[in-house]
């Protein structure tokens, strides 16, 4: 299994969907000091929706996948994070489309085409508390595995963004709502990094 | 948990039911997506106005649709922005051919999730504007952060930029008007005790007795500062301190003076700050010409209250006055 | 106690103080004694409404007081009842001319405050009629007791009677039809938690985390019957029932359904509540031809919700469409 | 001192006004589970005004002392226990009108003329859990011990009232807010039976 097939990437999103039911509380403990106690219950509620959608019908190909799960999460999720993951994977589907499966090099693009799209759609850079500082680093993980395999350049990855997931921790908030609390957004970890960090460790460690 | 609900998950829907049931000649409730319209709508040749964002406002937005103020309000799941498909059906639904206005607050969720859907209006052809409502003084305005919170201004913005659509202003007239609104009107909150989200089930912060969060939002965040319960009276002084220091206020300015129950705060309470408000705005040369006092945007079940300034000019007092006939603003009508 | 007040004395003179300034153009509050009457009373020539109770209980009566309902309010100390010379000098300033109706919740405290308020009002020359509103089917009614409480009917009759005195109805006619409103009118509350009364800076009861109290009144007095919480369909059954048993209702009859929060309760859940409420309504054959959701008749801080059927008529109807212009209720104004 | 003379109904209700105002939290605890948690605020208020009126403009008689206490409680009490008391020293008073003092035989018949105006303002017959369960016992006391030394008449008062209070506890509420909570009314003592032993007891046993 050297590349990423649709239907790799199908159970990915299918098993993710079941992690984030499973966190659904935990993520939404973390949005309540810093934001407003939904996160978990947004991501839960967007992925239980991407299920329903990639089981009625299974899509044929990655760009289909993606695009129909970006279309989902933008309407169902709401909040931040809904348009900012339809985004990612709108802007990966792009890069996608027709592909029955991608090489670790496709994957590396359509990452980069998704996370510069959310980057532009929240207008927001590393460092500033958000799953963009989950996201970054395991863009970078996957640029520098170019050429290893791929289950060891996307396990990098998901190693990369809990670093970045965890380095949220004593950041100051400059977008969000926990950008409201100013200095009191020190010390907490961001909900959004930390289901950047689920989804990408989830791709790299299938449940199978 | 102590709510009077079923489900948590069932909360948004049984509600818009509820409020379908009680004012069916008032607002028409459209589902998946969800939104809740004019009974009339679409109005031919009027500006239309769509609001919305979490639920857990209430009266804002759902309450503030019909005649005078809003054509649609989209509400999105307790405390969580509505999605673009929502804005987007409401907006086809409610436009009268003169274009509609997204009355928006300044939060992530709902700016982005606004943005997508006023993309998919203009891609149909329908003109569009927005206006993001930025009124918090509570939190500092830069560049670096997501700036300033969409607070009680808003509500002052429904009415007035209602009232103007009324008389049929084109849409850049009512876009102008909501960005002067925007541009007058400064906010302040508070919070005496946490709310708690029904999913959550319990309060999304802990306060001791003694102690107040000053600088609060909407959404059960924590404020920006958690100091030691006051009296009314410095409370009130704590809240119009950072709105009078703010721009645009000076001596002689008449105003809207809106004093806020955050929910769970007895009518009693709103008068006494009131009271304090309305002397300290007189003591600052400012002329309360207007006011509303009640419970119109809150934050679940906190215990609390914010102050919003508006400064007025002759049109805004004009539309003010204009009759409205909502579920919960009403007069003149 | 979390209150925004500045001391437990000074609640009933500051919200006074506070109401005066806000709603300057509608009301004119008096002190010593206490009350708050209409600006342009006394209206010649039409009967003049006057109520009052103990405070706490905001908007009722205070916020009722204007055109097209109340002609004067007179506020008692937190939950006790106003004194004679309060009702007797409101009273005297309100007469047109026409005669006074004294609408008095029956608690005994208000009756017997009333009663000697009447007699000195009498005394002067002035035609008086009293009538109690006991409409609390939590309460048993006997002779042995105090009989039913006066709850949410009491601001139905307030703007029935209100529409109907501005009309010129004569002083026995209104008294005849604040009888009628009474008459078919019925009510059962529950709180979800107790109410703080200032001076006592604790709950008047302890609820567990999955208790509630239902027939309660309003007064923070503990209800007829403490059982587990329930979800807000059961309980909204649990209410309806009482109500719907006790005449006057029958299938095919319009009513009037008031569903009101006690304080704290966010809009949200009356809409949850509202929406059960008109399907039991609708299953047991009553048409709801109008309705009144909101927090009107309240319990301080206290969360939880009453009821209010009232069955209607023609003359009921036009009464209660009638245009009203008081800093709580309005409209056609 | 065998008679009441003015000075001594006079320095009675001073008194009784310094020991409402400290019974004030009491009394409103009694009145908390049966009633609405503010007996003992009223009784202050009015008592305090009662004070400030006899300060300012003692009374030369008797009779005018009663009359301005009704008319006082009347005016600042409110609830139901203002114009229950407010009757009483009313009716009292208009058995008292001229005189400088009173004897034993003077006092029970206003004790009478002010419990038969309460009964009837307040519709309440004994066993109704209320300050007619003090006052009638009281009554009945004073009108057994006639004849007897005065002070051992109002001492005969005092005691009865007592257990006229105590009495109360068992008794299910006919009368009253306490009656709306029916049986949950039984095993709380009566606020107003309350407030009423401790005035009859003040006037048994002076601070002096
Ligand atoms: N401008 C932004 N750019 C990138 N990510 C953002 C931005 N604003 C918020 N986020 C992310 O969204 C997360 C919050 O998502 P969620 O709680 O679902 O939405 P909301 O903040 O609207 O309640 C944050 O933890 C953060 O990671
Ligand atoms: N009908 C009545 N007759 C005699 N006493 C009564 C009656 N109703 C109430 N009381 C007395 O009044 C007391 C309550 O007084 P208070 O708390 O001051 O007034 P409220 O009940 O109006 O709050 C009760 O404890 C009882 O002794
Ligand atoms: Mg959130
Ligand atoms: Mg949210
Ligand atoms: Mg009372
Ligand atoms: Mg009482």
């Amino acid at each position: 299994m050297a590349d990423l097939s649709t239907d790799r990437m199908t159970t990915w999103l299918l098993e993710a969907a079941a992690d984030l039911e499973q966190a659904k509380a935990y993520l939404t403990e973390l949005d309540a000091p810093i934001g407003d106690s939904d996160h978990g219950v947004n991501m839960a509620r967007g992925f239980a929706a991407v299920r329903d959608k990639l089981t009625a019908a299974p899509p044929a190909d990655v760009g289909t996948l993606l695009k129909t799960v970006a279309m989902t999460l933008i309407s169902t999720v709401g909040g931040a994070s809904g348009p900012l993951y339809g985004t990612f994977f709108l802007q990966a589907a792009g890069k996608a489309a027709g592909k029955t499966s991608l090489t670790l090099a496709e994957w590396t693009e359509c990452f980069e085409a998704g996370l510069t799209g959310l980057m532009a759609r929240g207008k927001a850079q590393p460092g500033e508390k958000t799953m963009v500082d989950a996201l970054t680093p395991a863009l970078a993980a996957l640029k520098a595995a170019a050429g290893q395999p791929l289950e060891q350049a996307l396990a990098a990855a998901a190693a990369a963004a809990e670093q970045g997931m965890k380095d949220t921790i004593p950041m100051l908030a400059h977008k969000g709502r926990a950008s409201y609390l100013g200095e009191r957004s020190i010390g907490h970890q961001d909900p959004g990094a930390t289901s950047s960090h689920l989804l990408l460790r989830r791709l790299a460690e299938p449940a199978g | 948990m102590k709510k009077l609900i079923n489900a948590p998950e069932a909360v948004v829907a049984e509600a818009l039911e509820g409020m379908e049931a009680a004012h069916s000649s008032l607002i028409k409730v459209c589902r998946a997506p969800d939104f809740i319209m004019r009974a009339d709508a679409p109005v031919a040749g009027k500006v239309a106005l769509v609001s919305g964002g979490g639920s857990g406002h209430e009266p804002m937005h759902g309450g503030f649709v019909g005649r005078g103020m809003l054509d649609a309000a989209c509400p999105g799941a307790v405390f969580t922005s509505p999605t673009p498909d929502q804005m987007f059906e409401a907006s086809k639904a409610v436009n009268g051919g003169a274009g509609v206005l997204h009355i928006v607050k300044n939060y992530t969720g709902d700016v982005l999730n606004f943005e997508m859907a006023a993309d998919l209006a203009r891609a149909e052809g329908i003109a569009v504007e927005s206006v993001v409502i930025d009124d918090d003084v509570a939190v500092e305005d830069s560049t670096w952060t997501a700036g300033r919170r969409g607070v009680g201004t808003t509500v002052l913005a429904e009415k007035i930029c209602g009232g103007l659509a009324e008389r049929k202003a084109p849409l850049t007239a009512v876009a102008e008007m909501c960005r002067r609104v925007n541009a007058q009107g400064r906010s302040m909150g508070m919070a005496l005790s946490a709310c708690t989200v029904p999913h959550v089930g319990k309060p999304s912060f802990d306060l001791a007795d003694d102690e107040m969060e000053i600088g609060i939002g909407i959404h059960g965040e924590p404020g920006r500062h958690r100091v030691k319960l006051e009296k009314a009276d410095r409370i009130t002084e704590m809240l119009m301190e950072p709105v009078l220091a703010d721009l645009p206020f000076k001596s002689g300015d008449p105003v809207l003076m809106f004093v806020n129950g955050m929910g769970a705060t007895p009518a009693v309470e709103l008068y006494i700050i009131y009271r304090k408000a309305a002397e300290i705005a007189r003591k600052h040369g400012l002329k309360v010409v207007r006011n509303l006092v009640g419970s119109y945007i809150t934050s679940l079940d906190m215990a609390g209250t914010s102050i919003t300034l508006l400064k007025m000019d002759e049109e805004m007092l004009t539309c003010w006055d204009a009759p409205v006939l909502t579920p919960s603003l009403r007069w003149g009508a």
